[in-house]
Formats: C-alpha cells, sequence, structure tokens
C-alpha cells in the first residue's frame, strides 16, 4: 500500500465501505482532509456519518476500503490504536466519566501518551510521578482551553449539556491528537453556546494546530466554519466541495428537501442554514 | 442535585472525638480482656464471670472491641490518639486476647485472608466494573500451590512419575522436547504479533497452532522435570524445606495471576451478566478438577498435613510473651496476614491512584469512550483480573499454611459470592469498605451467629426454630436489610457516594466551598444528562459488541 | 456521613444490650463439665447434623446422673460446622478456649475432622468422630483423635468380601459421591475387588443429587451383576429410585451413610436388593435399641435414624472416657484435665452401645468391631450377615 | 461393544437428556423473564422453584389416599405450585427489588442471595416442623409405569420405541407435556396479548414504556408472578422425574438453568427453551463421554465420566459465547456511539 502521495493530506480515506447484513451503510466513500483543515462531513439522518467516523475510529471494521493517517494504516486497528496513532473523538450522545470529576475525565484522555506503566504505578516511581504530573497538567490545560477550567473538581455529570460537550472536546484534544472528529458537537447547545463553539474550533485548528474534522446538522455553523465539505446521501457520497459549491448544488438541496413530509421541516431548515451561513 | 459534594475534603462539621476514642478504646479492650484473661476474670464475681463467658456476649464485646479499628479509622480524633488506639489494638491487645483464646487468632487471620480477598475481587468487579462470580478459584490456586509442595503430595505425585512416567532419561527427553517446542511457539506468537492490522487465515491458524505448541511444550517439560525429579521422591515426604514458604508466596502470586490471566483471555470480552456466568462456571470447572485430578491434588481425600514456615526470631519473641509454643504458628500467620494486608492495601491504593486506576474505572463506566480515549479494554481488563487474582493466590497459601489441610470442600461456589457480598456490603470501589465488609461477614459466619446457637444451646427450644440452625436465615436477612438500607455500603468510596447521593439532601455537611460552587452550576440541576443515561444504555445490553 | 459512621457504634450497643437480655443466664451449684458437639447444624448437610448433635444429647441426658454423684454437673454445648473446613477450625479454636469443654463429639466429615483435630491436638482436646472414615485422619497418629466406625481400609475390604461371597460379583459397577467419605470408601472397595480378580466395568464419581440419567444409560449398556455406590443415602436414595424404574434390579451396596429410614422413603419401590454395612445393630440384637429409638421420638419428635445411633454411640464413648478421668481423679467436685480425658478416651472400654463394645488402638480406630450387613427389601431393612473387622494396626 | 447397540444406547442418552432439558427450559425461563425486565439474575429463582416442588410434593401428599384421578391431581399440584410460586415472587419483588430499583446493578444482585439464603432456612423450617427434610413424591402409581408398556394399548409402539432405544416412563412424557403446553402458553401470553407487548416495551426500554403509559411497576410485578408461576410448574416436574428434593436442592438446577438461559441468550425466551435442551443432552452425553471413548478407543476421551458433567455445561457455555457473544437466539444489540 501506498502511502498518501501528496503530504498536504493527513487522513486519506479511499472506498471506504461498510455492510451491515445486507444494508451498505456506507459505500465505497474516499475522502481527504487537508492538514490543518476544517472540514465537516454532512448529510441527512441516516446517512451514514457516524458510521463513517465509527470505520475511521476502528469502532466498526471496514468490509473494504482502506483508511490512512499521515501514511499510516488504520484499517484493522482497535479504537484506541487508532487513538494512539493520532485521531481523537467525542461522541454523538455524549459519553463522559460519571463518577469523575472534570479533570479526571480529561486525564483519562491523556492514557495512551503516559508512559508510566504498572510497576511505576505500584512503586511510585520518578516516572510515576512525571506521568502524573504530565497528565494533569495536560489536563488543566485543556479544561483552560476549552473554558472549563474552573470546574477543574467538579462532577462531570454536574456541569450543563453544552459544558459537558466541551469537556468531550477538551478529553479528546488531551489524547494530543493529530486529527480530531466532533460528532455534532453543536446539538443541543443554545445560538450563544453555538459561537462560543465555533471559535473554540477555530481555536483548536489555529492554537493547537489540530486538523478538525466535524458532522453537524447545524447549517449556519457547518458554512461559516468548514473549508471544505462532504456530503453523504444513503451512504454514498453525493458531493464534495468548499460551502459556496455545496450551498449550490442542486443535488444536495434535493437531497435534504424532497424527503417527503416527515424530513421536510428539518430539510428546510438545513437548506436556510446552508443559505444563511455566510 | 442541587449542590456537589466535594471530592476529598473532609467534613469540617464533625466535632472532635479524640477522648471519646481512647474512652472507648479502653473500655471495650478491658471487657475484651476481662473475658479472656483467666486471672481476671478469676477476680470478678462469678454471676458477671458466667455472664461474660456466655459465647453470644464473648463474641459482641469481641466485636465491639474489633470496632474500635473502626472508630480510630473514621472518627476525627488527634493523629496521637488514632494511633495509639489502632495500634494498640492492633498489636498489644489483640495477641494478648489471642494467647488467652486462639479463636480471636484464628477470626482475626480469617477476617485478614477474606479482606484481602474482598480487596482483590474490588479491583476486578469495584473498580473495573467486572463481575466475577468465580473468584475464589484463585484462592483455591494459590492454596494448592503451596498445599502440594508443602506436604507429602508432591513425594506422591513423583513417585506416580516414577512408576507410571517411564525411565529417568526419558524426562530429559521431554525436558528438552518441551522446552523446543516453548521456544518455537513463543517466537512464532512473537513474529506474527509484529503483523499490524487484521490477521489473515493463516496468520490466526499460526497463531492459535503456536499458542497449542507453547501449552503443549509448556506441559511436556513440566512432566520431563517431575520424570528427572522422581527418583528425589523419598526426600520430599513431607515436603519441600518449609521455608521455600517465602518463595511460594511469590509463586502462588505469579501462579494465580497467570490463571486470571488464562481465565480472562477468552471471556473477558463479553460484558456484564454473561460473564458473571462465565466466570462463576469456570470458578467451578477449577473445584472440579481439584476434585477430580486426583494424582496431583489427591481428589475429594485433601491435601494433610501442609508445613508452616518457623521463624525463629518471631517464635522468641512469642515464647518471650508468654505464648505456648503450639501458639507460636498462630502468632506468625497473624503478624504475616497483618503485614501482607498492608502490602495489599498499599498497592490497592497506589493503583487506584493511577494511571491504572483511572482506566479501571473508565473502563466501568464506559468502555467505548474509554477506548476511544486509548485505553486497551483487553489488556487494561486482564491486568485487573491478574491483580485481583494475585492477592487470592498468596493469601491462599497463608490458609494452606493455617489450616494444614485443603480439600475442594473449602473453594465451593457460595466462598464466592460470599465474598462478593463483603465487597458490595462495604461499599463498591472502596478500599476501607470492603475490608470492613468483609470484618462484618466474617464475624458474623465464624463468631456472632454460631454464639448466637451456642448461647442458646442450654435453653429447650424447639428444633426448628433453634437460632443455632438460622445461620442462613439470620445472614441472609442481613445482607437483605444492609442492601435496602444502605445501597452504597457501609463506607462508600467517594465515587460512589457522589453517584448514589446526588439529590439527597446536603445541608448535613456542607462547607463554604460548597456554596460557591453551588450558585456556578445551578443549571446543571435542570439538565438532563446524557453522560450517565448512556452509561445506563451501556449496561443493559448484555453482550459484546 | 461520618456523624452516620459514630452511628453505627451506637447501634451496635443497642443490639448488644437487646441480645444480652435473651443471652443472660446463669447456672450455679457445682462444677460444670462440658461435652461438645460438632457438626453441621446448618446448610444442606444440616439433616444428619442435627441427628449427631441429637444423639449427643440423649447420652449426656443419661450419663448426668452419674457425674452428678462425682459433683460434676455435666452439660451438652453443640457447634456448628456447617461441613465447612474454615468454620470448622473456628469452632475448634473456641472449644479451645472453653476450659470446661472436655471433650468432643465429631466432626461429621473427614474433611472437616483433620483440620479440628489439628488444631485441638496441642490443648489435649480428645475428639470421637461418628462418622468420619478417611483413612488419614487416624493414620497422623494424633493422640487425641479417635473414631467409632471403622475406617476406609476396614469398611471397604468387608463391603468386597461380602461382594464377592455373597452376592457372587464378577463385574461390579462402582459409583461415589466425589466426597472424602464416599471416594475414599469406593476407592477401598475397588482396591480389594481389583485384588480379587473381580471385573470394575465402570468407576466414576458424581456430584449430581438428582440426574443419574447417563450413569443409568451407562450401567445397563456394560451389565454388571453388582453395583457398589459409596455415598449418603440422599443421594443414592434418589439413584436407587431411577435405577429401579429403569428395569435394573441388581444389588446395590454400600456403607454405613445409607443407615437411614429415609433411605427406604426416598428410593421408594425402588428400595428392594440394597446391602450396606453398618456397625450399629439392627435393634433385635441389642435390647437397648428399642427404649433409646423412643426416647428419641419423644425428646425430638422424630424416629431415630443411622447418624442420631452414631452420634449416640460416639458420645458415650467419649462420656465413658470422661467418667473414667473423673473418677480416677482426686477430690469430688474437681474436674479431670483434659489430659486425663484424653489419655482415659484412648483407654475406654464402652459397652451397651448400638456398635458393641468399643475399644481404641494405638491411633485411635476400634481394635475390632462387627459390621452387620443389612438388606433392605420390600420396604423393610433387615439384617443379612455380620462381618467382624480387625484395625489394620494393633 | 459393537455399533448395534451403541445407537439405541446414544437415543436414549440423548431422550433422557431431552427430558432433563425441558426442566431446565422451563427454570430457564423464570431466570430469562425477570432479567429481561430487570437485567438482574434473581438467585431467588431457585428457591422459589423449590417452593413449587414443595407445594406439589404436599398436595400430592395430601391427595394420596383419595381415589381421585391421577391427571386432576396433577393439575391440581400445577395450579397450587403455579400460584404460591408465582406470590411469592411478586412478594419478593416488591419488598427486596422495587426500592432497588434505582441502585446499582451489584445490589439487588446480592439482595437476591441474600432472599436465596432466607427461603432456604425458611422451607426447611416449615416442613421441619413435620419432621421432614427430603421430601420424596408420592405420585400416583400410574405414573410410574412405563409409556406404552406391556398391557397398555399402544404396546405396539412402545416395544418399537424401545428397540430404538427410547423407553420413557409416563411421568417423563408428562414433564415433556407439561413443559411444551407452558411454552406454547407463555409464546401466546408474551407474543400475542396486550400484557405481552407490555412486557416486551417494558424489557426493552423502561423510561420510554413509562412514557408511554405503561404502569412498569405493574408489568414488572407481573413478570414476576408469571417467572415465579414458571418456577412452580418446574418445581412439580422436577419433583416429579426425579423424586426426592429439600429446601436446597434448588441451588445446582438453578445454577445450570441460569447458564441456560445465558447459552440461549438472556432475555430471549425461545433461547432460554433451546439453552435448556442443549445443556440438557450435553450433560447426558458428557456424562457417557468414556463409554464412547472406549467404543472408538480414545483413551483420553475415557477419563471424561459423570463427574465432569457438570463443568461440561459451563465449558459449552464458554465455547458458544467465544464465537457467539450473545448466546445462540441473543438478540446482537449493537450500541448505537
Amino acid at each position: 500500500m501506498s502511502s498518501a502521495s501528496n503530504n498536504s493530506f493527513i487522513l486519506d480515506v479511499r472506498g471506504l465501505t461498510k455492510v451491515f447484513g445486507g444494508l451498505t451503510a456506507v459505500n465505497d466513500v474516499t475522502l481527504q482532509i487537508p492538514r490543518q483543515g476544517i472540514v465537516s462531513v454532512i448529510g441527512p439522518n441516516g446517512a451514514g456519518k457516524t458510521t463513517f467516523f465509527n470505520m475511521i475510529t476502528g469502532i466498526y471494521e471496514p468490509t473494504t476500503g482502506f483508511i490512512e493517517l499521515d501514511g499510516v494504516n488504520l484499517v484493522g486497528l482497535r479504537p484506541d490504536q487508532v487513538t494512539s496513532a493520532g485521531i481523537a473523538r467525542t461522541f454523538q450522545n455524549i459519553r463522559l466519566f460519571a463518577s469523575m470529576d472534570c479533570q479526571e475525565n480529561v486525564m483519562v484522555g491523556r492514557h495512551s501518551r503516559l508512559k508510566a506503566g504498572y510497576i511505576d504505578s505500584l512503586f511510585r516511581t520518578k516516572r510515576f510521578y512525571e506521568s502524573e504530573q504530565e497528565a494533569r497538567d495536560v489536563a488543566n490545560m485543556m479544561l483552560d482551553f476549552v473554558g472549563l477550567g474552573q470546574f477543574r473538581y467538579e462532577m462531570a455529570t454536574n456541569l450543563p449539556y453544552g459544558d459537558q460537550r466541551k469537556l468531550e472536546i477538551a478529553r479528546a484534544l488531551a489524547t494530543s491528537p493529530k486529527l480530531v472528529l466532533l460528532d455534532e458537537p453543536a446539538a443541543g447547545m443554545n445560538p450563544r453556546e453555538t459561537e462560543e463553539l465555533k471559535s473554540l474550533i477555530r481555536r483548536i485548528r489555529d492554537e493547537l494546530g489540530v486538523t478538525v474534522c466535524l458532522i453537524e446538522h447545524d447549517m449556519r455553523l457547518v458554512m461559516t466554519l468548514s473549508e471544505y465539505i462532504t456530503v453523504l446521501n444513503y451512504g454514498s457520497k453525493l458531493a464534495e466541495g468548499l460551502p459556496h459549491e455545496i450551498r449550490n448544488n442542486p443535488q444536495v438541496m434535493e437531497a435534504y428537501l424532497g424527503r417527503g413530509a416527515v424530513a421536510g421541516e428539518y430539510g428546510k431548515e438545513a437548506v436556510a442554514g446552508m443559505q444563511e451561513g455566510v | 442535585m442541587t449542590a456537589i459534594r466535594p471530592g476529598s475534603q473532609p467534613p469540617t462539621a464533625a466535632p472532635d472525638r479524640t477522648w471519646w476514642l481512647i474512652i472507648v478504646g479502653i473500655i471495650t479492650s478491658s471487657l475484651l480482656m476481662l473475658t479472656q484473661e483467666p486471672t481476671w476474670r478469676a477476680a470478678l464475681p462469678g454471676g458477671i464471670a458466667k455472664f461474660l463467658t456466655n459465647p453470644l456476649v464473648g463474641s459482641l464485646l469481641l466485636t465491639l472491641f474489633l470496632s474500635n479499628l473502626l472508630f480510630a479509622f473514621r472518627w476525627k480524633a488527634a493523629a496521637w490518639a488514632k494511633a495509639l488506639v489502632f495500634f494498640g489494638s492492633l498489636f498489644i491487645i489483640l495477641p494478648w486476647a489471642g494467647r488467652d483464646n486462639t479463636a480471636i487468632f484464628d477470626l482475626a487471620i480469617q477476617i485478614g485472608i477474606f479482606a484481602a480477598l474482598a480487596l482483590g475481587l474490588n479491583i476486578v468487579v469495584g473498580l473495573a466494573g467486572l463481575l466475577d462470580l468465580g473468584y475464589i478459584a484463585f484462592f483455591a490456586v494459590g492454596a494448592y500451590t503451596w498445599g502440594i509442595f508443602g506436604s507429602g503430595q508432591f513425594a506422591k505425585i513423583l513417585g506416580y512419575f516414577a512408576d507410571n512416567g517411564g525411565p529417568v532419561g526419558g524426562g530429559l527427553r521431554y525436558l528438552l522436547g518441551g522446552l523446543l517446542l516453548t521456544i518455537l511457539g513463543a517466537v512464532v506468537m512473537s513474529i506474527i504479533s509484529k503483523v499490524k492490522g487484521k490477521w489473515n487465515t493463516g496468520q490466526r491458524w499460526a497463531n492459535f497452532l503456536a499458542i497449542m505448541g507453547l501449552v503443549a511444550g509448556i506441559i511436556m517439560s513440566l512432566r520431563g522435570v517431575l520424570i528427572l525429579m522422581s527418583p528425589q521422591a523419598q526426600s520430599l515426604m513431607s515436603g519441600v524445606n518449609p521455608n521455600f514458604f517465602w518463595l511460594f508466596l511469590v509463586l502462588a502470586l505469579f501462579a494465580a495471576a497467570s490463571v486470571g490471566v488464562i481465565i480472562g483471555l477468552p471471556v473477558l470480552k463479553l460484558k456484564g451478566d454473561y460473564l458473571a456466568i462465565i466466570t462463576l462456571g469456570l470458578g467451578e470447572v477449577i473445584r472440579v478438577l481439584a476434585n477430580n485430578l486426583s494424582t496431583y491434588s489427591n481428589g475429594s481425600q485433601g491435601i494433610t498435613p501442609i508445613v508452616s514456615p518457623t521463624v525463629p526470631f518471631m517464635n522468641a519473641i512469642a515464647g518471650a510473651l508468654g505464648f505456648s509454643p503450639d501458639q507460636y504458628n498462630l502468632f506468625f500467620l497473624y503478624f504475616l496476614v497483618i503485614a501482607i494486608i498492608a502490602v495489599i492495601i498499599l498497592a490497592n491504593v497506589r493503583l487506584d491512584r493511577s494511571r491504572i486506576g483511572r482506566a479501571w474505572v473508565a473502563i466501568r463506566e464506559d468502555e467505548v469512550a474509554a477506548q476511544a480515549m486509548g485505553v486497551p479494554l483487553m489488556q487494561t481488563k486482564l491486568i485487573a483480573f491478574a491483580t485481583g487474582a494475585s492477592f487470592a493466590g498468596i493469601m491462599g497459601v497463608i490458609f494452606a499454611a493455617k489450616q494444614t489441610f485443603i480439600s475442594p470442600e473449602s473453594f465451593i461456589l457460595t466462598q464466592s459470592t460470599s465474598i462478593l457480598s463483603m465487597v458490595v456490603l462495604g461499599g463498591l470501589g472502596s478500599i476501607p469498605g470492603v475490608i470492613l465488609g468483609a470484618a462484618i461477614v466474617t464475624i458474623l459466619n465464624i463468631s456472632l451467629l454460631p454464639s448466637l446457637g451456642e448461647a442458646t444451646a442450654a435453653l429447650k427450644l424447639p428444633q426448628q426454630i433453634n437460632p443455632a440452625q438460622l445461620q442462613r436465615l439470620v445472614f441472609g436477612t442481613i445482607l437483605v436489610m444492609m442492601m435496602l438500607f444502605r445501597p452504597e455500603g457501609m463506607l462508600p468510596s467517594a465515587r460512589q457516594q457522589r453517584l448514589m447521593h446526588e439529590d439527597d439532601d446536603p445541608s448535613d455537611n456542607e462547607t463554604p466551598q460548597d456554596s460557591l460552587k453551588h450558585s456556578a452550576v445551578e443549571p446543571a440541576a435542570e439538565v438532563y444528562s446524557p453522560g450517565t443515561a448512556s452509561i445506563k444504555d451501556d449496561q443493559r445490553t448484555g453482550g459484546a459488541r | 456521613m461520618k456523624r452516620a459512621k459514630g452511628n453505627v457504634g451506637v447501634r451496635l450497643i443497642g443490639v448488644v444490650a437487646a441480645l444480652l437480655v435473651g443471652a443472660a443466664q446463669a447456672q450455679t451449684a457445682q462444677t460444670t463439665i462440658k461435652m461438645a458437639s460438632l457438626s453441621p447444624l446448618s446448610g444442606p448437610q444440616s439433616d444428619v447434623g442435627t441427628q449427631i448433635s441429637n444423639g449427643a444429647r440423649l447420652a449426656v441426658n443419661e450419663y448426668q446422673g452419674q457425674f452428678a454423684k462425682l459433683g460434676l454437673n455435666l452439660s451438652l454445648q453443640p457447634y456448628d460446622d456447617q461441613a465447612d473446613p474454615t468454620t470448622g477450625t473456628a469452632a475448634a479454636r473456641k472449644i479451645i478456649a472453653d476450659s470446661s469443654i472436655l471433650a468432643l463429639v465429631g466432626p461429621l466429615n473427614s474433611g472437616v475432622a483433620i483440620p479440628v483435630s489439628v488444631a485441638l491436638a496441642p490443648s489435649h482436646v480428645a475428639l470421637v468422630s461418628p462418622s468420619a472414615t478417611a483413612n488419614v485422619l487416624t493414620e497422623r497418629g494424633l493422640k487425641n483423635t479417635n473414631r467409632i466406625v471403622p475406617r476406609d481400609d476396614a469398611q471397604g475390604p468387608a463391603g468386597a468380601d461380602f461382594m464377592l461371597s455373597k452376592l457372587k460379583a464378577k463385574k461390579v459397577y462402582m459409583l461415589n459421591d466425589k466426597t472424602a467419605y464416599g471416594e475414599g470408601l469406593a476407592g477401598e472397595v475397588e482396591k480389594a475387588l481389583r485384588a480379587k480378580g473381580v471385573q470394575i466395568v465402570g468407576s466414576e464419581g458424581t456430584e449430581e443429587k438428582s440426574n443419574f440419567g447417563s450413569i443409568i444409560q451407562k450401567i445397563s449398556l456394560s451389565k454388571p451383576d453388582v453395583i457398589y455406590f459409596g455415598g449418603v443415602y440422599s443421594q443414592v436414595g434418589v439413584f436407587a429410585k431411577q435405577l429401579r424404574e429403569k428395569g435394573i434390579t441388581i444389588p446395590l451396596v454400600g456403607g454405613d451413610a445409607y443407615d437411614s429410614a429415609d433411605l427406604l422413603s426416598i428410593a421408594g419401590a425402588g428400595a428392594n436388593n440394597i446391602y450396606f454395612t453398618t456397625i450399629v445393630a439392627p435393634a433385635s440384637e441389642v435390647p437397648a435399641a428399642k427404649p433409646l429409638a423412643a426416647l428419641y421420638q419423644k425428646t425430638f419428635g422424630k424416629p431415630i435414624q443411622g447418624f442420631g445411633i452414631f452420634g449416640y454411640d460416639a458420645a458415650k464413648v467419649v462420656l465413658q472416657g470422661m467418667l473414667d478421668a473423673a473418677r480416677s481423679g482426686k477430690a469430688s467436685g474437681q474436674a479431670p484435665t483434659r489430659a486425663q480425658v484424653e489419655n482415659a478416651i484412648r483407654r475406654v472400654r464402652a459397652t451397651g452401645l448400638m456398635s458393641g463394645t468399643v475399644q481404641f488402638n494405638s491411633v485411635g480406630d476400634r481394635r475390632a468391631a462387627r459390621m452387620y450387613i443389612m438388606k433392605v427389601n420390600q420396604g423393610k431393612v433387615r439384617l443379612e450377615t455380620t462381618l467382624d473387622v480387625k484395625a489394620p494396626r494393633p | 461393544m459393537d455399533l448395534s447397540t451403541l445407537g439405541p444406547f446414544l437415543v436414549g442418552v440423548i431422550t433422557s437428556g431431552l427430558v432433563l432439558g425441558f426442566v431446565y427450559a422451563i427454570i430457564a425461563l423464570g431466570y430469562t423473564m425477570v432479567y429481561g425486565v430487570l437485567q438482574l439474575i434473581n438467585f431467588a429463582h431457585s428457591e422459589v422453584f423449590v417452593t413449587g416442588a414443595v407445594v406439589g410434593f404436599e398436595i400430592f401428599r395430601v391427595l394420596e389416599p383419595s381415589p381421585m384421578n391421577g391427571y386432576l391431581k396433577l393439575l391440581i399440584a400445577l395450579i397450587a405450585a403455579m400460584v404460591a410460586s408465582g406470590m411469592l415472587n411478586v412478594i419478593i419483588e416488591r419488598l427486596a427489588y422495587r426500592p432497588l430499583r434505582n441502585a446499582p446493578r451489584l445490589v439487588p444482585l446480592i439482595t437476591a442471595i441474600g432472599v436465596s439464603l432466607i427461603l432456604q432456612d425458611v422451607i426447611r423450617i416449615i416442613e421441619g416442623f413435620q419432621g421432614r427434610f427430603d421430601l420424596t413424591y408420592k405420585l400416583p402409581p400410574a405414573f410410574n409405569t412405563n409409556f406404552c408398556g406391556a398391557d397398555s394399548s399402544c404396546e405396539a409402539l412402545g416395544t418399537a420405541l424401545t428397540k430404538v432405544g427410547i423407553s420413557l416412563q409416563i411421568k417423563e412424557v408428562i414433564v415433556v407435556a407439561v413443559s411444551l403446553l407452558s411454552l406454547a402458553l407463555l409464546n401466546y401470553l408474551v407474543n400475542s396479548t396486550k400484557l405481552g407487548r407490555a412486557i416486551r416495551a417494558v424489557a426493552q426500554d423502561r423510561v420510554t414504556a413509562g412514557l408511554m403509559g405503561i404502569d412498569s411497576n405493574r408489568i414488572i410485578a407481573l413478570t414476576f408472578l408469571i417467572g415465579g408461576a414458571l418456577g412452580g410448574i418446574s418445581g412439580v416436574l422436577f419433583g416429579m422425574k426425579f423424586g426426592t428434593i429439600n429446601a436446597y436442592s434448588g441451588f445446582d438446577p438453578g445454577i445450570i438453568a441460569f447458564t441456560a438461559a445465558v447459552l440461549g441468550g438472556i432475555g430471549s425466551i425461545p433461547g432460554a427453551v433451546l439453552g435448556g435442551l442443549v445443556l440438557g443432552v450435553i450433560q447426558n452425553l458428557i456424562g457417557v463421554t468414556n463409554v464412547l471413548g472406549s467404543i472408538l478407543n480414545i483413551a483420553n476421551l475415557q477419563a471424561i465420566d459423570a463427574s465432569y458433567q457438570r463443568i461440561g455445561a459451563f465449558l459449552v457455555l464458554v465455547l458458544i459465547l467465544i464465537f457467539k457473544p450473545t448466546g445462540l437466539l441473543g438478540r446482537s444489540n449493537t450500541e448505537k456511539v
């Protein structure tokens, strides 16, 4: 397998397909994410976006296709190995560790980067203290970065919804990723929180140098934030391009609007968002 | 859930109980000594002496005395007073009473053994959230490790190989062949493990064959060693030199940990109750194997007598303190158990507050998220399993030495559930909690409940409601009541406490910091928290993904 | 939270106070001496365990008068071992601590008796087990350990002899219950049978209490002419019932743990052609058996069974030893020491027992015992033949 | 030993395994139904089942002298056992499990163990007052005769069956018939009634079911009632098949039946039945492995005898779960991530 020839792409996904039983959830999707970019994957509900993420992060194994991160093959790796390789993620339905405070939650994210092992922990070696210090420092730094510094010792589940999402982002960032995948980060947020999120995502890229890829339904956010957009529909790639190209793509409009009465409101809202978010 | 409890800040509201602690310590100690020390008892009026020697009264006073340790640990008091009561009780009063009544030593050692088991299981169940119902198997592995070598059983095994293993020279061939296979298997395995990504069918088969070769190789080399050693059977008739005990303490640790890994490898992929029933089954498998493989374990007849090491300086101390020679062994084991418990607690605390401990809790809370954060599931679970098992293995050795006799009867299924009840009763994930749970259950089972029957033996009660026969009923009732009224356990861990009482009225120990935080997170009260909800979803899906 | 902890102490004291009221009861008068019994009183084996402590109680009642004449107030102190070695050891330590206890009847199981005897030995608390048959129990030569049942290597060959001489066994199917008792006994029987050239067509153990389907299939396939099952009546009864229901009528032979009326009721119509070896004489042979049975029924509201008689006999041996020691002692009202009792029990000659006269050899096995081979047929137990066994060593 | 005897031998082993399997299956249903709605291993179910067995014993004992038709006696015994066990299960749920609905999952598990210990002693005490410990079923004599045996109208069928290795007693046929009937009823109840729908809804998602207007407490109580009633049936069947039970004899079959429920896929009703049958047959096959080993001349198999029956069930479970982690018929709950 050749490594991605063009070094300007950090993630190189080719021909990714996932079949569940008889259902093809993701069909031959090819996607390149530019280094230090902010890209979005959008599409109506059930378009296969989350399945796509789950394949990249090793939760599902692709039926066919290949995934390379900076020239390193990811197919067949376990999720924790993918994380070590440099991809971190957040979840659509927030998955924080309920009995831990915020700092501990983020410290778990540092797990794969710490050097202290079992024996170090048992005998409290120098390396253990260094590792713990590192974990704590990184956790505090990331909490500060997402603006949760003052809730360090708060139970994660006691945070407001929007802050829980930020905490998940902090936890993902603590893994020192090259690429972070955000699964609907703005879901359930009010407009003010969404604005904060937008600047947070920009800072992730600008200040930390981490590439960001997000799945999002909030088209205002997607259109203003993304540098490049991929649209999935029924598991296949429908379109890709710059935000204004997507906005003016009739097929995309069709996909969002032409879905009958039930999806109608949602589709109209999405399309309106696309047009508005300039 | 209006307020947040501080994680580890001590409540400031509790009154200082230094003097209470001292007074209670003195009173309970003197009461205990009054019941045990013959000269003191002789000085009492007959009626009172009679009363104090009633089995139930004696057992209750002993329990009261032991609760001193709890008070010293829990009450807010000056450090010197805590240390005085704690170490005074443990190192002076208890051995003193034990000298007069070895039942107290026996109980204390048994509490220690179960506390270690509960601490081990606590890592598996309490921290890593893996429900293990066959935990007693690891205890059995430890007990048999020393039981076989610390008795004539090993000579019997060698004798068997002398008769059935062929010529001694064949042993060398077995050994060399076995080693070759082992090395070959290991090399192949290490080569295959270097392969990144998904293995193809050929690689899988190669790996499988390599594992089989490794196992077969180890078995062959062991067989070879046994055949080679078979002429030595005569010299080992009463077991290996008792001083090898220390070596076997370590060997049992590794043996139990290895069995933990071997059992864990195929089953740790499973979740929740699937894991529970499979561990229950594998625990039974170990017991039934011990019962059936008579060549090695002497089957249902059990192994006896098992020796203990003699430590001259401990014996000298015991002798100087007026212990009789037949009590030396208990004296030694008592202090050994205390030392081992101390080490185990230390290990437990250190692992809990480390990267590994965080990973365990993360897995318990949400496997998917933990793995996505870079925690390798199998490896972390296996470490939990092996660590828990190793504690049980060490204590198995002590158990074998204390009992001088082991048989599969001691490792039945109900022992596993009993240890689990200690962990839950004390407080999942809480180190002081599970020790307290172990103490409560052990005291109930071998001191308080039996004494209830012993004390009422003279009463003319109808056979069917004789308390001597109602141990299960009483124990069951206590279990149910404790769970209903204190589901988080006697001394819940800070984590568990916070989770279980989020909606309690916090007024009883609110600190100034609390009210500060209070206002900061007020909106949380209204917000549906998907973080916790997803965990419940998670738990409901019984099977592995 | 801390406050709640304090409350535990307070609550504990409350519980203590409440229980003390019930527990406080003092006896006065003469010097009190006790005999302990140790057997499972709770849990699955409580039925047999209770029989033992009941038998011991009858013996104590019987001997109280004789001790009173010596100024000694005798009572029984029952302990529960739950058939668990660890609990048994803990109880043994309590027995050591109660200085008024001079000796012990029990334990029921060899697995408990072995560690218990080791714990008791340094304190010279003698024990007489009513039912533990494992060879190793007395093989270790502890001074304090005795038993009234012949050990496996005495009882086993007796059973084998019987099968060979009376049942003309040529092919035997061996079964055991995978406990120290059943497997030990069946092992000795098998050894004796093999030595005499009998073909063993099957030999296995089973912990199953109810499902003997596959074993019965195998028996009907291998067509033995006798089955030996080393086990306890409750399990064997169910086996016998299922065996007969499948139309297999060959003799079923076992040891003294068959000795219970419940064997008949459990096996029901299957209680045919079953033989067992025991040391307890049938009521027809011993005149005292009838009044004992009546007394047991009156005291405990149940008929006496094998283990009740074992318990009674073992207790009488202990009490006779205690009495001997007390009589050889000095002043009236002075209790003998444990060591004296230990010696006296080893030297005892107890007569008038349901199992004949008991005398111990150097390791605490009966020098000689008469084994009765009983036949269960048509819902009746009757004496088939007797066999005298001697201890394997003097 | 030749192969012509091997066939009938194996058929006999498998038949008796199937009969046993039906008993396991009905016990397993009690576990799986409760597990379905509460995700709780109801350790007390083994005693619920023993209670049914005891009630059945009492009915047969009291009715022994009566000239009533045997099948009528059986019906009375079954109904009484169902009522008693069902009620007991409901009471247990109300007192011991309901207050712990929101506690961590291990807490009700320990409570269940406690309840199990309590019930063991209570059953022993109650029967002990009448001087009984081991309870032996006094069945109508007709039940103990062979199915289609000599002098019956279907003697020819009986002879034919015996020839292929099947020899059943009337009571064993009853065990199978009652099991099948209960399964059919349960299937109807769960799949075709409103109550069944509610039970499935609660099992799927208690919170959502509550939002849809289902009183989940009531449904859980009803599930315990049904599970208990099944326990009662299985108790009577167990007592009939094996003849004797006591207060403590629920433990072993309870563990095996729970294993069966897991083997079939816990929470799945057909799974529990399949698991019970598989385990019944496999246990019996493991019991005769040494004979097969000697016939096939494989030395290693000859060491595996009836003493491995018990763990055989567990090893089969391990093997199956390694390859199918959700059990034979378990739904694979792909988690939404």
